[in-house]
């Protein structure tokens, strides 16, 4: 896939910050507001494949490459993952659970206690939820951008094996 | 009346996927149907999250009166995940079978026997 | 030590799914080291699993039901306020549990050398490994919402693992179908988990179970989940895309493959004797179960007589070995219908007749040998593959003079396979034909008659890959490298071993898992 | 000292009758025996190196390897030519396309939910 017109790709540019810290936002807020890692990770991942229409595949699979986007992809995994093995943490005593929260209310980070009654949210609670969200959001950022990046390349091939 | 308008949407959108998945030879079109089936179960599990005068489930600062569990949504959420990767495998495949068929026609994509 | 033996044990449920999910997405991060250290880490990543389920089934068959909550202390749940993902296990799940350990390491050795040649390995054992961790979920999970998560898992990974051959047409298509197949299965169970929960307000199996009233919506339910779960499981007429998905996969794929199968059938059994268990055989509704058990066994002979008459036509190895195994899957839903067409009710509760036990107990026992028996069936038709590169029986010949090992397991898979003795297959058909045989003597001699039919299919296979003479353009074939042959002994050896012991197997694996199958209350007791 | 052996060698019983391994196994090699004697008594009229070593047709010349292996599709070509009919059927049911597939699910499920809204 080839670039758009000049307009396209400038207007691009200016709305893709936005795009992308409200997708950012989303991911961050997930135990706070509506939202959460997949839904952050999509509006990241729709800003990315915005400039990949705007400035199409090519210009684009040389500023990344999939087997970077693969990398990024299997860490959010392994810390998803890593997060709900840190519930095992108390060692050889039947405390510990898989997916335990086990930074709620201990200070440490996220670790503040939510006060009673109505608020304003803190951001600075709920434990070990936002880090999974942060988790899930770079996996789904990674995976989706991967998909349409790779869609829009394989289309970038048929065209040219029909033009042979 | 007007209760059971998204229950009928929900048998309408599955029977509409599953016409589409069996009488049309477009793959697309047949995975189009899925995504339809999809949406009616979708549309189902978010029907049945539904409860009347309720609140959402915020217990800090509640009102008092019913809550409605937000189970249903989550349901959703995860099916919707896992619908965007099936569409984006069934997509890809589709692409494949395109280049080494030549033809999206279901009644020609038969397989059979090893070349 | 046997500290950290308890504390495994204690965590096992989650430690089963949990390992291979980290190990996958590692593999991608150690694949970038280099090819060998990243074999060795998947290896030691499924004997890790393996060895935790055979801990977990070891403690289920000597202290009964186990459950697991992620996230939360207590185990038992008040049945108001059921949306915890909870993982039980009996009998019943351990026993397939088993299976589904061995499956994958055996896969995972084979493919050592049978996918050296080619790219993209990493993402190969990455997609294994999630299979594997899919499968375990779906037998373990206790909750109706998690095993169609854990479906899907599967589900995907296995339609990416059977394109795999993605310059064959024929395997791009067959890939095509199966996730069609998936995921219109898929969202038909999501639809009767709906329908479940707008009713009880419950996900969980064992709520579920203890709150089913069988109203109109229960049954649709129950039609819905059993054609899903069927059509997933391969029964006949919804057998169609599994000769296409077996066929075409990589033979370390569909071994796996064999594994999902069988899952789905043991939530088709799980959803029978459990989540309807509760009702269909504590109230008086034994005409239900008898026609419900009647409807089994005619899917179970149609599956039966379809996949052996089709096995004999078929001139293409791995897609003859799979109408086998449907035909396979037919006699275990054969000997559960059975079962289930013999609840006599009777006082406060119904019970199945001796003759009904010991057809589930045979069932129950088929389901094992099944994997066994056509996995290594599969895995021999990779090994000629890979060294002939040639699946058509047509164009095979002689390969015996310079594959002799490869022509023992193959024996012994025939052997096993359609139920000669000494080996396992025979045990458990016997006990089929003879308990089928008390019920309805003409189930008994379709059964019969259809596994001499399914020895005749791999007498055909045997004269026409193995014998005959030395053909020029195989001259060149050598025995195939010591991991597939190293994978493909793991698996005779279980299968000479059953069969010369049954005994010891039945009595301690196999009982207790036909045992939990009847019994829905004590599963629902886990919980509540 | 054998007690492990124990549990090894129990009968499988069934409710109508018993399958052990081993005492198969026992008449096999016994049956095995006897028939290995037999054939021992048998006279040695073999020689290599003569003609009758080679592949004797009747008179007629052997043929290359290729054609003198039968192939697969011809194993058994009575059965499915007798048969020819009921393949008939069997080959009109697998289509191979997609669509018929998910149709027979759909006939599945109608055939289900017929007997069980009856019942």
């Amino acid at each position: 896939m080839s670039g758009m017109s000049k307009i396209v790709k400038t207007m691009t540019g200016v709305a893709f910050p936005f795009v992308m810290i409200y997708g950012l936002y989303i991911i961050v807020h997930g135990h706070l507001t509506p939202g959460g890692g997949f839904q952050g990770g999509a509006v990241v991942a729709s800003a990315c494949a915005m400039i990949l229409v705007a400035f199409g595949s090519v210009w684009i699979m040389k500023k990344i490459k999939e087997s970077q986007l693969s990398i990024l992809e299997s860490i959010g995994a392994i810390s998803f993952v890593v997060f709900a093995f840190l519930g095992l943490i108390t060692l050889f005593d039947n405390n510990g659970i898989f997916f335990k929260n086990v930074f709620a209310n201990s200070h440490y980070i996220f670790g503040q206690s939510v006060s009673y009654g109505s608020s304003a949210a803190n951001i600075n609670t709920a434990g070990t939820l936002p880090l999974m969200n942060i988790a899930v959001g770079l996996k789904v950022i990674a995976a989706i951008f991967l998909i349409v990046l790779v869609m829009a390349s394989a289309t970038n091939k048929i065209r040219e094996g029909e033009a042979e | 009346m007007a209760f059971y308008i998204p229950y009928i949407a929900v048998v309408a959108l599955i029977l509409i996927g599953l016409y589409a998945v069996v009488f049309k030879r477009n793959l697309i079109k047949i995975v189009i149907g899925i995504t339809f089936i999809e949406c009616g179960v979708n549309l189902f599990l978010i029907t049945l999250g539904y409860r009347e005068n309720s609140t959402a489930p915020i217990y800090t600062s509640s009102p008092g009166g019913i809550m409605s569990l937000p189970v249903p949504q989550a349901l959703t959420l995860t099916s919707i995940v896992i619908g965007v990767a099936v569409l984006a495998l069934m997509l890809s495949l589709v692409v494949h079978i395109y280049r080494h068929y030549k033809t999206l026609d279901a009644r020609k994509i038969i397989g059979g026997d090893e070349e | 030590m046997n500290e950290i033996l308890d504390w495994i044990i204690h965590h096992s449920p989650a430690l089963i799914v949990a390992v291979p999910l980290l190990g996958a997405f590692l593999t991608i991060l150690i694949g970038k080291i280099g090819p060998r250290i990243r074999n060795v880490f998947v290896i030691i990543i499924t004997a890790i699993t393996s060895f935790f389920v055979l801990l977990l089934a070891n403690y289920v068959f000597t202290n009964g039901i186990k459950t697991y909550v992620f996230g939360g202390s207590s185990t038992s749940i008040e049945s108001s306020y059921a949306i915890r993902i909870l993982f039980e296990i009996d009998g019943l799940n351990a026993f397939i549990a088993i299976i589904a350990a061995i499956l994958p390491i055996v896969a995972i050795i084979y493919s050592w050398a049978f996918m050296k040649e080619h790219t993209g390995l990493d993402k190969y054992y990455t997609l294994i490994l999630l299979m594997t961790a899919g499968m375990l979920g779906m037998i373990l999970t206790g909750d109706l919402f998690n095993f169609f998560v854990f479906l899907e898992i599967t589900s995907i990974a296995s339609a990416a693992l059977i394109a795999f051959y993605l310059h064959k047409a024929n395997s791009v298509q067959a890939a095509f179908k199966y996730i069609v197949i998936s995921a219109i299965g898929a969202l038909f169970l999501l639809f009767a988990i709906a329908l479940f929960y707008g009713q009880y307000n419950a996900l969980n199996m064992a709520v579920i179970a203890n709150n089913i009233s069988f109203t109109f919506i229960d049954k649709i339910a129950l039609v819905v989940l059993i054609a899903a779960l069927a059509m997933k499981a391969g029964i006949v007429p919804m057998h169609m895309w599994l000769p296409d998905a077996y066929g075409r996969a990589p033979a370390s794929v569909t071994v796996v493959l064999i594994g999902t199968t069988l899952a789905s059938l043991y939530g088709l059994f799980r959803v029978i004797f459990t989540i309807y268990g509760n009702h269909l055989f504590t109230v008086d509704s034994s005409q239900i179960a008898l026609v419900l058990g009647v409807l089994i066994i005619i899917l179970a002979v149609v599956t039966i007589v379809i996949g052996v008459f089709m096995a004999l036509k078929q001139n293409d190895f791995k897609r003859m070995i799979a109408f086998a195994a449907i035909a396979e899957i037919g006699y275990m839903f054969l000997a559960v219908g059975a079962a289930l067409s013999t609840y006599t009710f009777e006082g406060s509760s119904a019970t199945i007749s001796a003759s009904g036990q010991m057809a589930l107990k045979g069932g129950v026992f088929h389901i094992f040998n099944d994997a066994l028996d056509v996995g290594l069936l599969f895995l021999v038709a990779g090994a000629v593959y890979y060294a002939a590169k040639e699946t058509s029986l047509n164009k095979l010949g002689g390969l015996a003079r310079n594959m002799k090992y490869t022509t023992i397991f193959f024996l012994i898979g025939l052997a096993a396979v359609s139920g000669l003795p000494p080996m396992n297959g025979f045990a458990s058909k016997l006990i089929i034909y003879q308990s089928t045989f008390q019920i309805n003597p003409l189930l008994a001699i379709v059964a019969i008659l259809c596994s001499i039919l399914l020895l005749a299919t791999f007498v055909k296979v045997f004269y026409s890959v193995f014998l005959g003479p030395k053909l020029p353009k195989f001259s060149g074939v050598k025995e195939v490298p010591k991991s597939m042959l190293i994978a493909m002994g793991i698996i005779a050896c279980i299968i000479i071993f059953i069969g010369l012991f049954p005994n010891v197997f039945v009595e301690n694996i196999v009982t207790p898992a036909a045992n939990a199958l009847q019994n829905a209350t004590s599963y629902i007791g886990g919980v509540l | 000292m054998f007690e492990w052996f124990e549990p090894l060698i129990k009968t499988l019983t069934t409710d109508s009758g018993f399958w052990n391994p081993i005492v198969w196994g026992i008449v096999f090699i016994i049956t095995f025996l006897v028939v290995y004697i037999i054939r021992g008594m048998g006279k040695k009229e073999y020689k290599k190196n003569t003609g009758q070593t080679q592949v004797f047709l009747s008179g007629n010349p052997e043929y290359e390897k290729e054609k003198m292996h039968v192939p697969g599709a011809n194993v058994y070509w009575g059965f499915t030519e007798a048969l020819k009919w009921l393949y008939k059927k069997f080959d009109k049911m697998h289509t191979g396309n997609i669509s018929d597939y998910v149709l027979w699910f759909v006939i599945i499920m109608g055939i289900f939910l017929v007997i069980m809204v009856v019942i």
